[in-house]
């Protein structure tokens, strides 16, 4: 981009640096300036190419076996790889219906009444299908490779509409759960979810038999932002459950969106208030704030170290 | 049983919810919910079938069974027989031909006010399947609906708009930025309406707290609303946070609804407490409500009577039953934004955006449309600025705008700032009266009604986003 | 489609009366009335089944078989089927290169500089060939089995953009013309050619070795008249030939389109002009209706009996 | 050769031809020919590489060689480095900032018409390409052109049209009826205009004869047209036929010209042949032409420098160039008419109309649009609706209407005589000025403009259809 096309008349350089200044403190595209009543031509431009790049960020698929060895490194036992029925990208755009159902036929509850039935073929081959994948790297998969756990929480992560984003994001994100949530409660195993929409996290939990479950999943890719995760937490996860029984944590991008220890002590929040109300959903709300300074908004328009992480909401 | 021959090919519909589902025009989320006619042939049928179909069925057939759905028992006990009684005697294909014959005529506005309570979302969602879009334009632009709290929405000739500042972590100086960034280039005459990246109350007092402030200090002719969920707002309302208007998504099923965690008694709790602050000037219309095709499907929500798929735009359109009873400042739909699996593309969206402007119109909402796409679809600028135009041709209240149509929060593409200035320009159109006087007072207006360019240092509301 | 949908109040009966009587003359939608400034439902209802219809038109595909049987009843010789290189329907519309272009790879020249190489396979087992296909009743293929012929015309019957036009109108068209031209020109035996855009005929008419060639063509359908046939003229066909180099005469379909008859005697004229002129094109005219009586168009505007099909242009 | 580097991958393009091509949005023509950009990605990588590109360098290099094109030859031989000057400076993207900093300015008309004989095709192309809808909407409506004959056309504030009586056989009687119907709705201020179904001078002679009685007797004020190749026309004028108007379609090269039998000289000479019969009376504009994306490539002649294949809205442009030499009193883009090979859906038909429309009138052109699309297309009358109502807010000199919009001699649709009603109701546009006059000597013009109702039977004008 050759900033010649930026016409000089049309903004004098005070405003550019005025603007300059402000954008430290959004990703927004402020201060664009205007050519009459348009967008300059070098915004145009830059506009088409992002959202070029938007689009391709929608079609590029998650590396799983990256993915899981990343999570597996962590300790927190051996992730399981889940797909939806939704067979490729094209038809996980379509069809969100399949992108809610796991692809294996094992019904959830056939999973979750027989958790150990160590007699089913494939259980019993597990360890050594373990062994074999460990050479290629690929994680035991379906519904039917996860054990009912028992565990007070657990965690899926899920492509979603940015893949981008759970390699970005979800790593650090799960580490910085398993920190906070680790001590407090019993984890289950991490799942990788792929082709998902959030509502294919109840079968997982119900599979998993958790209390509690937490998706991370991949948010829509944005034209700025295009990697972008978000957590949904349903109480009492099995399939069924309406939106308005999760809560959700949005816009996990540090350093621009919301960072990884502020998420998790949300995530910790939503999770001992659905565990004291026994459901979670509308009723249950983020009060993880409401000890923060301010009682008025006044301050914020003080100045402020526009460098600084800004991280923390309605500080 | 409905029948309809064409080409030699006889076709039947078994029901009324079948029937409006496959006289819908093509869309992808009828085909996800599997009520989409088969062949443009069927299709064709279908209307003509629908044509024939008198408006009092509607009356007598709900599409969603009165028992066990509280808006289509909103929908018949509310309905208004005597206003009806002017078209009590047409079919949907003679409320087209009614529709059109009036809007051409001087006393339009009038006449279709007079209808208005007389019609049901259905009839209205059924007409409007016959319409083309030039239909669903010059009967939107006949119609006149205006609302107010401090600024008026609605009126002819006028073309409003939402300012939304998003921000990734509700940062209010990268909010207070792209606040300023929209006042300067004219908006926000509609709503300073942020929607918070977290449901924290404290958050979101934080933001109520923060438009209050810029309000008040730059002394602007308009109203904010932090877009979070109502159970929300009502909290805060009761702890004293200064409220102007009064969210919520709502859809056209109970069912859907309570996806969204809302009834139609909670609503109308919400609309009561927000009142009860009497914080407008020009008028006391406090809700803001935003609608989709789509959302019902999205919740499993969307089937009617007889157990069968309601096609999307006739749900879409009972959601403006539940917003009139609410007396709205604001209603849009978010034509473009849930995704490709309800609208496919700009051809889609565009037709989705006109019908659902038409009908909230028609049924007498203050209607606005949030011009918009996501990355996932098949759409484009071209497409935006497409639906843009022919909305405001079609007299819009209020389209929403974003810094350079990106909205970094919420992952879509809305319209820009600029976009409003373009369509004002070209369309002749104008902002809201009380804001376009406060523009003008600033030096912002231009004696053709243009919003001027102003170099942000040399305008006081630079003050807005910075201390000094 | 029921009537009840007019509304009554819009048009009167002495102006339905009036238009009823006008449509008479012209398929064309005059008369519709006016619901306010929009046309009335009714009319917009019937244009959606119109559309769909003529969208359909365009994809029924011909049915060679059948055309080719009652082709070769006429007894001009036995028709070839010549396919060009456009695989099926979709991408005949999306590629007209292909559709100019024969399916078989021996070129034209191959094929006119051998006409009587009866050791080339294929020509060699024609007669078999032709034996069997009369069981199956499908006729011979591809430019290779074209001989060169030397005739002064060669007939195209091509399916273009309406296989129904061709169906419709080729064989009592082919036969006018067989009547008009046979006793004063040599004809070639007609070639049928499907998947075909008009200068796909180049490239037959140079296997053929005709010194006039004329392309029945299926006009592109319309709301209300789909069958709609074109004769193309080119004076020495040979492939690169201009548009500006043919003739045409187009809307073909009696009873309110043009006649058989009246077609026939405009492309007698213009064969006729094109072999005294050298040349086909825009320097030839169609003059065969110069003696036809009026001079002014005064007549015209006089009463005239409705129900007279009105075939000759400009009486 | 130019490179551009974008989302970490670098582009590179083999001159200005491939690069026009490749920053051209989609569409199936280009895709034919060979020169679209394959991905999303390369596209904004040219648009980028193009708006970098000095005005200038279209002087220096021919998109098609100056040696082999006599359009080129006219293009550059006939270039106004005086009306240049202003710009002279600017590349392709300071062009865009430019042209919209001048449309939102009052003087926007004067400014734009001073330079548009500066701007030479190739140039408006480019800039094209980099523009949003809204733009070449907004530019559009800032440019005026007009041009008269009997009537005026492209008048700030009006929308004319042709009237268009096709008959599959010339039939006189189907002829006038459908003028007849056509005039009754208020169309055909831009011209009465039939394409005769044969080519033969004496059924062409016939129609003008017609049409000029019907013209005279019923004393309209408007300008009639039969479209028979131009040689017909020139012949009928040395025979002494009431010739108004002189047609034919055009192209962007020598060779597409030469496919349609005609060159600039032929052209010229026919203008003159026209103007010489003296017929009009507020003007004397007499060329009336067509011109549409595809129709080089359709004839084999759309290759350009280096053999490699011109984009088809480059060539479209081009066409202007030989339009604008003739000072005609119609130019328009028969946009969807041939067929999806070149625009493939109702997307691409409203792109290329409003492309077209927009660079035709920079470029001087009194522009009109013939809003259509064939039944082998992927569009429908939405899509229409939609082009049309972009068009009259971007100021369009007329469009082609025919009843109820379907032309039974060409085989598609155009839009239909209502919807010129339609537009100019919604839009608040009314006819040419000497046409509403005669409208309103006839009762048929309402105090708001409004095209009023009259039943035929007591209409003067019903006399044109039958011989009592
Ligand atoms: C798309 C969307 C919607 C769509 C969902 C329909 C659909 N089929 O996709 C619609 C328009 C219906 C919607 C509605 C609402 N949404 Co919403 N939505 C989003 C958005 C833009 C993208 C979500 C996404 O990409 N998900 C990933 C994909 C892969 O998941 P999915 O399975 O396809 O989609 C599911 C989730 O998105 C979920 N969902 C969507 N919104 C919400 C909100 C909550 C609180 C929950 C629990 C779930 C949920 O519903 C979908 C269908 O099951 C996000 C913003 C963002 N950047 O993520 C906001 C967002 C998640 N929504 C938000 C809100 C507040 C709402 C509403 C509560 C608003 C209101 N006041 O009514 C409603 C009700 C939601 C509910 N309880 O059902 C907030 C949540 C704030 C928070 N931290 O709690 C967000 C972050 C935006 C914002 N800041 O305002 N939403
Ligand atoms: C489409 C069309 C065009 C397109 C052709 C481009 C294309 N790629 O298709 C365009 C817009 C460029 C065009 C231009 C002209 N056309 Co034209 N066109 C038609 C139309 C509407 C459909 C043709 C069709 O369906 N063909 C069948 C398909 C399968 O064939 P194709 O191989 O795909 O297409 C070829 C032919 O259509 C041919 N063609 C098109 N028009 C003409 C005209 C003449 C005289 C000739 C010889 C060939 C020809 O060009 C195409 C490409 O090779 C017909 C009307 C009708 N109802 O048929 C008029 C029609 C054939 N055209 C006509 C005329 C007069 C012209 C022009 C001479 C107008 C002018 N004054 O400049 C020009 C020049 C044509 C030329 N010499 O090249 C007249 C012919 C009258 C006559 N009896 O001679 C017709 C009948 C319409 C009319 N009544 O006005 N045309």
């Amino acid at each position: 981009m050759n900033e010649s096309l930026r016409p000089s008349g049309i903004e004098d350089s005070a405003a550019r640096a005025f603007w300059a200044d402000l954008r430290r403190t959004t990703q927004a595209r402020i201060g664009l300036g205007r050519t009459g009543d348009a967008l300059p031509t070098a915004d145009v431009l830059e506009f088409r190419a992002a959202h070029a790049a938007a689009r391709d960020a929608v079609h590029n698929p998650l590396d799983v076996n990256a993915l899981a060895a990343q999570v597996n490194a962590l300790g927190l036992g051996e992730a399981v790889h889940i797909r939806s029925r939704a067979s490729d990208r094209s038809e996980y755009l379509r069809r969100p219906d399949l992108g809610r159902l796991p692809s294996d036929t094992a019904t959830a509850s056939d999973t979750a009444t027989a958790p150990d039935t160590a007699t089913a073929p494939d259980t019993a081959t597990a360890p050594d299908t373990a062994t074999a994948r460990d050479v290629d790297t690929a994680p035991r998969e379906g519904l039917s490779a996860l054990r009912s756990t028992g565990a007070d929480i657990g965690i899926v992560l899920a492509d979603g509409l940015s893949p981008r984003a759970l390699a970005d994001h979800g790593v650090p994100m799960l580490a910085a759960l398993a920190e906070i949530l680790g001590d407090r409660y019993t984890l289950a195993p991490p799942v990788i979810a792929t082709q998902s929409r959030v509502a294919l996290g109840d079968h997982i939990g119900q599979a998993l038999g958790v209390g509690t479950l937490l998706v991370l999943i991949g948010e829509r890719p944005g034209l700025s932002v295009a990697d972008s995760l978000g957590i949904y937490l349903t109480h009492l996860p099995c399939p069924g459950r309406a939106d308005s029984e999760r809560n959700c944590i949005s816009n996990i991008h540090p350093p621009e969106g919301l960072g990884y220890t502020r998420a998790a002590q949300v995530a910790a929040g939503l999770v001992e208030g659905a565990r004291r109300l026994g459901r979670s959903g509308v009723d249950l709300k983020d009060t993880s704030a409401e000890t923060s300074l301010s009682s008025s908004a006044a301050v914020i328009l003080e100045a402020a170290d526009p460098l600084e992480n800004s991280a923390v909401p309605g500080r | 049983m409905y029948h309809q021959r064409i080409g030699g090919a006889t076709y039947s519909f078994d029901g009324l919810v079948e029937l409006l589902a496959k006289a819908t025009p093509r869309r992808s989320g009828d085909e996800l919910a599997g009520c989409a006619a088969e062949s443009d042939a069927e299709r064709a049928a279908a209307q003509w079938a629908l044509a024939e179909v008198p408006l009092t069925t509607f009356l007598e057939y709900p599409v969603v069974p009165y028992e066990t759905d509280e808006v289509t028992r909103l929908i018949l006990d509310t309905h208004d027989r005597v206003a009806f009684q002017a078209i009590s005697h047409l079919t949907v294909g003679g409320l087209r031909d009614w529709l059109l014959g009036v809007a051409a005529t001087a006393e339009a506005g009038h006449t279709l006010a007079a209808v208005s309570r007389g019609l049901t979302p259905e009839m209205v969602a059924a007409v409007s399947k016959l319409m083309r879009n030039q239909d669903l334009i010059a009967v939107a632009k006949a119609v006149e609906v205006r609302a107010g709290f401090r600024t008026t929405v609605g009126l002819p000739g006028t073309l409003a708009t939402r300012l939304q500042p998003n921000h990734p972590t509700d940062d209010p100086r990268g909010i207070a930025a792209a606040v300023l960034d929209g006042l300067l280039l004219g908006c926000g005459d509609a709503v300073i309406g942020i929607n918070p990246a977290t449901d924290s109350p404290k958050a979101t007092a934080d933001l109520l707290y923060l438009l209050d402030e810029v309000r008040q200090r730059f002394d602007i002719p308009t109203q904010s609303c932090v877009l979070s969920h109502v159970t929300t707002t009502m909290g805060l309302i009761e702890a004293g946070a200064p409220v102007d208007l009064v969210f919520q998504s709502i859809a056209g099923t109970e069912g859907a609804n309570s996806g969204f965690g809302v009834n139609i008694s909670l609503l109308r709790e919400a609309n009561e407490a927000g009142r009860s602050l009497r914080r407008g000037t020009v008028g006391d219309n406090v809700m803001y409500l935003e609608t989709g095709q789509g959302s019902a499907l999205s919740a499993g929500a969307h089937l009617g009577t007889g157990g069968k798929p309601v096609d999307q735009q006739t749900l879409e359109t009972r959601a403006y039953a539940v917003a009139r009873e609410l007396d709205p400042l604001l209603v849009n739909t978010v034509v473009g934004f849930i995704g490709p699996e309800y609208l496919y593309d700009g051809k889609q969206i565009i037709r989705a955006g006109l019908e659902d402007h038409c009908c909230g119109k028609l049924l007498g909402l203050p209607m606005g449309v949030d011009v918009c796409y996501t990355n996932h679809a098949e759409a484009d600028q071209d497409d935006m600025d497409n639906l843009l135009t022919l909305l405001g041709a079609a007299g819009c209240a209020f389209v929403i705008a974003v810094p350079g149509a990106d909205d970094v929060m919420l992952g879509y593409q809305s319209l820009a700032y600029h976009d409003a200035l373009y369509a004002r320009k070209v369309l002749g159109l104008r902002p809201a009266p009380e804001f376009a006087a406060w523009l003008d007072r600033l030096g912002m207006m231009g004696t053709d009604g243009r919003v001027l360019p102003v170099p942000p240092l040399s305008s006081p509301l630079r003050g807005l986003a910075s201390a000094s």
